[in-house]
């Protein structure tokens, strides 16, 4: 464990106890790039694959593809059940919700759409246009907004990376028609006091959606403990497949929700005169979805649940701990911020040397890291920079990839020195 | 081929540190600007052209990544005393260098070093980024 | 060639030639179903995958998985060229169009809600509500244009379950704002004569959007030579995986189309006040893409280019005319309608057993079938039937298939007898 | 346990051709009408339920598989003579059953016959149908 680590120990050192036997269940990490092995440190932009989400999906399609809803034959019906059950391990995952309060959708970017035009576009006759943000956002959480007609109201980030709760309290009190808010930042690994959020947006009756991208790959979410209406992810973060996500909505709110897209199986009676639809889930789900994705995404789920999160946990704070101190160690080298409570995320910039050129010269190396606005140009807007460098951590990073991106870096350094 | 280290470590970094023609010029004929859409980083380009045609002055300015400086460097240096049809016939050269097209090597001259850069196709945007803005100019006279 | 063929002949005998080789291809045409050999007659609602189609997912997955755009390592651009190279594919594959008006969706169903929202919607105020449909459409081309405020008219299907060409014609004359057609019948198996009512509405100076998920899977499409506005298809039901599709639209539609969703990857500029959008293709694909879905249905679009379709339409007629001919002899067993250009679909009712009771004991003999509605309530109105059985083809099918569906209906007709 | 095409030849087909209390009736203290989700399918069903909420009386009417029917008919059958409250409690017995789970099979009775089905969840819908009618209708007088 990394309370006892040595910050001068070789690259050679093992990774923490934790994590032993979790990355042999990932085969793309035994892979080179550039003919170096490979240190994938991009993980906040997507995650890698274990073996059980590979084989879910292969074994689907091999073995009992078909079409879900309205078959009666033996795959058609092992295909919906297995469909339709990822909702029950969904909702376990999320700390235990209700199966039917479990929307299936592309991802993230794609549940937000759905809850900006079909509950707060509705609303802004009797809840008025403005949606209170963060100034972390990413763009899939301002956009969708705008697109329905919202008003931003941004809540302020400190030098330290943290949201304003002072401004955060002042805001809500406001009664804005939504708050809409990142629970782990991307761009900064922050950790927001969401649980806090929740409560104070719901004494001024504000219905609050929480983005959910960054927080499932990184600790368990327990959603009855937070008290939002609307959360979301996506299943690519999480170690399942691209084109899968997850929106949870409070049974009450899809209930009286409109139709986000029409088509086959979300209808209940169609006419030309005019269609009668099906009830939450359904309702939201226009035609085929991403059944095979859906699939791996269950395996992903349960995959997670037999995982130790809390080791997860601690190996991630370790990590962080070693990169700030690694990185910081780099002459020229400067964090964006440096959140107290947060993810395994890096993100900075070196005087004389442009993020693209840092996360070039990594390439050779083998290193993948993130360099540009990382979808959060109003974050950049605010720290005064266009651009950063991120390296962002999985469970399955160790203490020598850290390492190596310090090695790699000093070579930057040396080269734009 | 030159791999991407060695292409920092040769020309990049080179012009990175000391690029040619980093400046603004006081009586342009033609001047414009561009965005990568990488990275939203943004250069400005000012051209002199006389009545012949023939870029006798260049300058650029703003802020990038050291491939893009770089390059819009080089650019500048290559395309002063050519004229408006030779320097765009030029950009059509140094995109195929960088697509993996049949391109002119004779003509690109020093700009062939960029080859390499071809491997890298995200990088390529920034590589070309001045010549872009370069194009859109001759269009538009200030 | 099943135009020699002894419509008496036994199901041993072999496919017809054109498909030799094709079947071996696809891993689960070897499994069985309630114990019996897999015989599966519901391509109509998705197709069986061939093994280049599930390798190309693993391979990403176990190889080079990144996400894609802002990316400058080695994976991240791989996955990118592999990406957005599929829209050069997509291009090729619909007869020679322009990769840049090729647009990623979840399928058809989202293609057409794309269309409805983004193109037909904001031209209500100029062009008029009024959407040109036929009464055959699936609910994926009904239901999107009802939600974003159309009324809706019925082009009639004539007995034959065939477009009444005449009131087309009049209807168009009408000049409605827009008119939604699909290329084939998913229910009745009808090829439409969607060049000629191209040409008339273009003549009116209608737009038009093609639903192509029927067509694509069973000839090659040329778009130049079919002069529509917007066309669209499934992945699942072109060999490729789940949650994907593809949405053409004329370069200069998509120009000044406003975004669908907001998010990610679509944007120039953001900012709180406003944001400012990327150019088409990227506007309408917000957030992260189903990346892996998309290189599978690359796959599986070169692997059909690489194919003999001229055998597989051949084959797919012979098959039809035998099915209708084996089918016909079953007392009770009645078409639907039997349209004369058509796809290898058999839709039928029989006296005394409903199509789910038809769907069950066909599949205690491991054949599968659909039974309902098949997303097309109001054609089964104008038919007057609440719902029908429903056999389709793929290449892969045989006729030795078509015989046991026949023989496993005569097993049907005994036990309703 | 039974497979489905020994259930149609069984108990389904011998229902689906002669539905017990296949009819309307003329006095109804109860009545509603229901659809299969599955199919489009519809029901109607009516009861007289008597001061000591003893179904006195059933009758159902409508189109659907055979399935839905032969059930349908099984059900009326069964509740006939029993309390609202007796019917409820044996439709939880008989959603039990069909979903695997531990039931009362000495209650079901000759309604134990469905049990197979449990392996075609999609046609449970149709098998329930009625049921959930009958739960519906008995919240509603007429
Ligand atoms: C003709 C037709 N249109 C649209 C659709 C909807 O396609 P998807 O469910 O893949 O969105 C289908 C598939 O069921 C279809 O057959
Ligand atoms: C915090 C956050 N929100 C939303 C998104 C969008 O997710 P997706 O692109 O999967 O829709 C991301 C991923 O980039 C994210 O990190």
């Amino acid at each position: 464990m990394l309370r006892s680590l040595d910050y001068a120990g070789s690259p050679s050192e093992p990774a923490s106890l934790g994590m032993t036997g979790l990355r042999e269940q990932f085969p793309i990490l035994s892979a080179t790039s550039r003919g170096k092995p490979l240190v994938y440190l991009d993980s906040a932009a997507t995650t890698q694959k274990p073996q059980v989400v590979i084989d879910a999906e292969r074994d689907f399609y091999t073995g009992w593809n078909a079409n879900i809803h309205r078959g009666v034959y033996e795959y058609s019906e092992r295909a919906t059940v297995a469909y339709d059950g990822t909702r029950a391990t969904a909702a376990r995952f999320l700390g235990g919700v209700d199966a039917d309060e479990i929307v299936f959708v592309r991802g993230t970017t794609e549940a937000i759409n759905l809850v900006a035009q079909s509950f707060f576009r509705p609303r802004i006759a009797t809840a008025g246009a403005t949606v209170l943000v963060t100034e972390m956002e990413h763009h899939a959480n301002i956009v969708p907004w705008q697109l329905a007609g919202a008003t931003l109201v941004p809540i302020p980030v400190t030098d330290a990376g943290e949201l304003d709760m002072e401004a955060a309290t002042r805001l809500l009190a406001a009664r804005p028609a939504m708050l809409a808010v990142m629970h782990v930042s991307n761009a900064l690994g922050t950790i927001n006091p969401i649980a806090e959020l929740c409560a104070m947006a719901r004494t001024h009756g504000v219905p609050v959606l929480i983005d959910g991208a960054q927080a499932v790959g990184h600790f368990a979410v327990d959603l009855p403990a937070l008290g939002a209406d609307f959360y979301c992810f996506s299943g690519h973060k999480l170690f399942g497949p691209t084109g899968t996500g997850v929106l949870w909505g409070r049974r009450e709110h899809l209930a009286m929700m409109p139709p986000y897209q029409g088509g086959g199986d979300m209808i209940d009676l169609v006419r030309f005169e005019g269609s009668s639809f099906a009830r939450p889930p359904e309702r939201f789900e226009a035609g085929t979805p991403n059944i095979a994705g859906v699939i791996g995404l269950n395996a992903a789920m349960q995959w997670v649940m037999a995982q130790d999160t809390r080791a997860w946990e601690r190996h991630d704070r370790e990590l962080l701990e070693l990169g700030r101190h690694l990185l910081g160690e780099i002459p020229g080298l400067r964090f964006i911020a440096r959140p107290a409570d947060a993810v395994g995320v890096l993100t900075f910039a070196m005087d004389g040397a442009h993020p693209h050129d840092i996360a070039s010269i990594l390439d050779g190396e083998g290193i993948c890291i993130r360099a540009g606005h990382h979808c959060a140009q109003p974050l950049h807007v605010r720290f005064g920079v266009p651009s950063s460098a991120r390296a962002s951590f999985g469970p399955y990073t160790t203490e020598a990839e850290v390492r190596a991106l310090a090695t790699g870096l000093q070579k930057v350094r040396e080269l734009f020195g | 081929m030159a791999t991407m280290n060695e292409l920092y470590q040769g020309i990049i970094i080179e012009h990175d540190r000391s690029p040619r023609n980093f400046r603004t010029l006081d009586a342009p004929t033609h001047s414009g600007e561009g965005r990568n859409p990488l990275c939203g980083d943004e250069m400005s380009l000012q051209l002199v052209v006389d009545a012949e045609g023939v870029i006798t002055d260049v300058g650029f300015q703003g802020r990038g990544c050291a491939v893009s400086k770089a390059s819009s460097s080089m650019m500048t240096a290559a395309i002063k005393g050519k004229t408006v049809a030779e320097a765009t016939e030029l950009f059509d050269q140094f995109h195929a260098l960088l697509t993996g097209k049949d391109a002119d090597r004779t003509a690109l001259g020093k700009l062939v070093a960029f080859e390499g850069l071809g491997a890298y196709p995200m990088r390529v945007k920034c590589a070309t980024m001045g010549w872009h803005v370069l194009k859109d100019v001759v269009g538009h006279k200030s």
